[in-house]
């Protein structure tokens, strides 16, 4: 890729090549989701997946501020923060296909894919379910005095689950180093969130003694210098804090989405895509800051497609696990 | 009942249609629920409801099973009739306290004074691909709790008489639909008809070995018994309908007959269903019997995404045909 | 009686008998109590009880502001709200020690006491375990359109439940006619709610949409007044609000909780009850007034006082239900 | 082991050593729960921990079942080994989905990457008058969880051997205690000593009957015992200490050896723990059996707060000793 050699940019001091690596990842996971969605149109994945096509942002920003012994949880919308968090798509993607060189030998699926190497404590199909597990693991930090901090990812239908409190709560009172993120998407299925949450979402933070602010989670870089912010402040002994992301899922709630006019236009789906992808904000601003041309651009993502093509046709040919493998 | 006219339905429209009839006949019926207006629930069971009844009686919820279902329990004590849809039974562990120390107490706890008239809808079943947290048959745990009734329908005519019964109980009611048999047909009469509880259904008749089967696996013994027929063996087919209440006395009559029963249930098999319907029919035949209960249940593991796992941790037609065909001693 | 025929007090504009009927409802409950503690002591009541000495004026002064056809929902310290809600002592005690003539035929005990005749939907001894039915209660009363009001009674250890911020949240969305009353008496249990509590409990409300305020929940006026407020507000559809009520226990959490030296302090207990009683506060206004005398009090006293002797001697001469019963 | 030196505790006394023991043992065991710090419980069963451990290892909650819990699985996957504690069983209710739903399934599910060295102290038990939220044993919901383990002590010796073991366990143990039986004593060695899981205890030898008992039900089993051996019956009693693992082997042999069994529970006795072990033994021992196995658990109801009501909704020595003695046929 042609780039100047890892330069300072002038508004943030950041390396050039930190910016160029979270257009990358971005690219992964785009590319990675439009890999399940072939998959799962020729057939080849059973059951159905929920892709973060449009999200790139929130769980690269996130997660490029984190240390790889760092904790994060996911949701059933998991894979673009296994990507971010450093995940192998090959192992990934076998992962979704049953495949026993899976993540989780197969047994898990594209919702529960998990990874202590990458301090993934594992994707959740209940919603808010892995709120608990995300604090605990801030509660071990600080009481082991590792210096790791806890990312907890969910969407915003998390917001009805009252535990979500209990655990704010409890990371308040014991100043715990515990991010807690929420990606507003606009929907939870097929429910526009105005409908389903009362009040005021930062409120609900801070009315429970959490540190709460709010980014474009369109603007990788923008979401990138908030949780450097409170990732520092977290491990830093200064407590929880709530970060909501306003984003914007392209694709239907899951794979078999497919008519989504009863509950939302298609305008609506074009003014995110076209106004605000993550991937052409960050791309647009890597020209417009000469840190990298349409050309590089261009060659990440061929080199990325080329990497997810291998890395699927590695998780088609793998093995599935013996039945007796179950028990 | 098989002399009036009669349709092919599927399972969820033989759901809908018992909640339609059952809203248009009692304005106090209402549902609550995730997606269950507009988008009629993920598996389009409740389709076309919001288009008759209104958003005041198809309510989408936020997602917060405990607070909804404890919104029913309230609702239902004074006046309404609500009726609950929990998308997944894998939630059910979100409810439990609303459930079972909330709604199955109210009506004894109070000595009689208050009643819980809700019925509570959800899923069971695996094989569906989706992973242990959604694949779950928790009906057991339910079914152990006092003060609430289980349904557990195995055909459309069955979902549509016994969801009517639930509706207008006076107190609460789960009622387990298995997911997969959604678009399953079968035929449902045009006049209307209830089912009551605590009838077990003989849904094919035999004379060597009694299976009794619940839900999902009813149709998964019927698979089975046309296997064994083959094999010389004639399979009746008991399918208890409600495991609360229960019909012990069909069930211990057909193996006083055939000398020989198995119990097939979806749910995880230790200390779940299977474990209670075997001893009820040891204790009511235990003299008759030729050889143990025999009971086949979910592998004793969450339940496995991937297809040949999965595939091997629930009772299928094979599996059932074995186990049936070895213990008549062939 | 000594007092003037009902006149209007020159503060409020209410009748000078509906304060002393305040009056005497939070002797009934104080008085109530104190057999209740004596029933304990000679072992003649099954279980435990937990007692509302200290905390009348809230259920006084939030049912007062009631319907009969109002709900309530009340909890493991429950007596207070059934008395203020008008439920006969006789039959409670009865009640109590398990005998067919309580309001439950002796199948509830203290913590489950319910009468639909008085819009009891009945004590809980789940924390927090009744803040699902008040708000279905609500729901109820929007859908039928019968005017009614629920008031959901709860401690603030039910702030540690996450159902609470669910039905909140419910209620808010759909505008349902339910105050939520948070007797805050400082402690939950052996612990005190600074420890448990982070944040802020009115902002909790707020955030979830719920109109929120705090009253002296020792000051029986107080409380009636913001009550009466805040129930006109929800039977005219304007939707729900959460009373934050600032009061204390005097005695332990339970009759048998008797060495409390080790949570607080003697002297703290002491300051409530000299400083802030809620009987004393409103009898001394009301002589102040001239709307009562000192001897016009202490005849309420002996008159409450005989009263729940006469219901005592009921409740303990009444039969136990017959084994048969259980089922 | 009885001949090493023995003293006696109380059963309280017993699981406080054994915490204690291990807590100084392995400084990643902390304590999770509402009330067990200063209080040590309102059972008093943790008193003096916190003196020796401080607040950082004995630590008060906000009464917040699920999100404690869920902090507990958390904890346990990334390096300590938390002791969760629900105070009554009935607030289980509010634990399920974390219970369930992700600390069972967490090592499963992971491919065995994660582990969830967590335990759950709660009670069980009826009888004090506490009515139907303070009084249930619902362990029979957790037993048919995969993924979990499931502890009855019914003895001090029991407790503290058995818990030490669920605290070194690498994945989560539900230990159950019977809240009636805290201040009941046993011997208890000085020296330390484990309990492996899935091992059933003799409590008794007999020839007659077997008489398989659960937690708080052994005791009874035992008073009944001596009212057979009166009535000239000779049952052995045997206590199976985990639901899950279960020791079936012993539970069979014995009733192959005896020849009639019965099988008490203080849970609901409807599809409940009874209806598995009685299951068991009938598969492993049908053909020694003279008669089917009986099942005593509490009877179908709330348990309600009178005590001439709540008397006989559970099993007791004299409903245990006429059950027992009508299934020998006398
Ligand atoms: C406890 C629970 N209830 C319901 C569901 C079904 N469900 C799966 S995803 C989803 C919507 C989640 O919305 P949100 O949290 O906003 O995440 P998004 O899908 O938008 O990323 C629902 C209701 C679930 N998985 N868990
Ligand atoms: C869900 C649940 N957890 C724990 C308990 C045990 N418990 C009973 S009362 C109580 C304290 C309640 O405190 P608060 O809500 O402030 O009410 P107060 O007793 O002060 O009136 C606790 C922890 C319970 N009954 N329910
Ligand atoms: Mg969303
Ligand atoms: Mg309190």
């Amino acid at each position: 890729m042609k780039t100047a050699a890892n330069p300072s940019t002038p508004e943030t001091g950041i390396a050039a090549g930190k910016y160029l690596h979270m257009y990358r990842r971005m690219q992964m996971i785009r590319l990675f989701e439009e890999q399940v969605n072939d998959l799962y149109t020729r057939a080849l994945m059973p059951g159905l997946a929920h892709l973060y096509v449009g999200e790139e942002a929130v769980a690269v920003g996130i997660c490029e501020a984190l240390r790889q012994d760092d904790y994060i949880t996911s949701t059933h919308r998991g894979h673009g923060h296994c990507v971010a968090k450093g995940a192998a798509p090959d192992r990934m993607f076998a992962e979704l296909l049953g495949k026993k060189a899976g993540y989780c030998k197969g047994k898990g699926g594209s919702m529960h894919i998990a990874d202590p190497q990458t301090g993934n404590l594992g994707a959740n199909a209940i919603v808010a379910g892995s709120t608990g597990i995300a604090t605990g693991a801030a509660f071990s930090a600080k009481h082991l005095k590792t210096g790791q901090v806890a990312v907890c990812f969910f969407g915003e239908g998390a917001l009805g689950q009252g535990v979500l409190y209990e655990v704010m709560n409890l990371a308040a009172l014991w100043k715990l180093p515990v991010i807690y993120v929420c990606e507003n998407n606009l929907y939870c299925e097929y429910t526009h969130f105005s409908e389903t949450t009362a009040g005021d979402i930062l409120a609900r933070g801070m009315a429970f003694g959490v540190h709460a602010e709010s980014v474009d989670g369109q603007d990788v870089r923008a979401v990138y210098d908030v949780a450097s912010r409170l990732v520092a402040r977290a491990r830093n002994g200064e407590g929880p804090a709530l970060l909501l992301c306003n984003t914007y899922r392209y694709t239907g709630h899951h794979v078999g989405d497919i008519s989504r006019e009863y509950y939302r236009s298609k305008q609506e789906e074009q003014e995110w895509k076209t106004g605000r992808d993550p991937i052409l904000v960050l791309g647009n601003w890597l020209v417009s800051q000469k840190l990298a041309d349409e050309a590089a651009l261009k060659s990440v993502e061929s080199e990325v497609r080329a990497e997810m093509l291998s890395a699927v046709e590695f998780a088609v040919a793998a093995p599935y696990p013996s039945p007796e493998e179950a028990e | 009942m098989r002399e009036v006219p009669v349709r092919e339905l599927t399972f969820a429209q033989a759901v809908r249609e018992a909640l339609a009839e059952e809203m248009r006949r009692d304005s106090r019926v209402c549902i609550l629920g995730e997606d269950v207006a507009e988008a009629g629930t993920p598996f389009k069971v409740l389709s076309g409801l919001v288009e008759e009844f209104g958003t005041d009686r198809v309510i989408d919820t936020p997602i917060s099973e405990a607070g909804f279902t404890g919104v029913g329990v309230g609702a239902a004590m004074t006046g309404m009739r609500p009726v609950v849809d929990i998308m997944f039974g894998d939630f059910l562990t979100l409810t439990m306290d609303q459930l079972v120390n909330q709604a199955a107490k109210v009506h004894y706890m109070s000595g009689g004074k208050w009643k819980v008239p809700m019925v509570l809808r959800t899923t069971l079943g695996a094989t569906r691909r989706s992973a242990a947290q959604h694949s779950q048959s928790l009906h057991a745990w339910l079914s152990h709790v006092p003060g609430l009734k289980v349904v557990m329908p195995s055909t459309p005519y069955d979902a549509k008489g016994l969801l009517k019964s639930a509706i207008r109980d006076d107190n609460p009611v789960v009622f387990f639909e298995d997911k997969m048999m959604y678009k399953q047909k079968g035929p449902v009469p045009v006049e209307e008809y209830t089912i009551p509880f605590g009838v077990a259904d003989i849904k094919r008749e035999g004379t060597d070995i009694t299976l009794v089967a619940t839900s999902s696996m009813v149709q998964v013994a019927l698979g089975a018994a046309v296997l064994l027929e083959e094999a010389g063996i004639s399979a009746e087919i008991i399918d208890p309908r409600t495991t609360w209440p229960l019909d012990e006395k069909t069930l211990v009559n057909s193996a006083k007959k055939t000398s020989r029963a198995m119990v097939i249930d979806e749910g995880y098999g230790r200390y779940g269903v299977t474990g209670e319907i075997a001893s009820v029919i040891v204790e009511g035949a235990f003299y008759n019997l030729e050889a143990p209960v025999k009971r086949m249940g979910a592998m004793h593991v969450p339940i496995p995404f991937s297809p040949p796992l999965e595939d091997v941790t629930v009772p299928t037609e094979q599996t059932v045909f074995e186990g049936a065909r070895s213990l008549c001693g062939k």
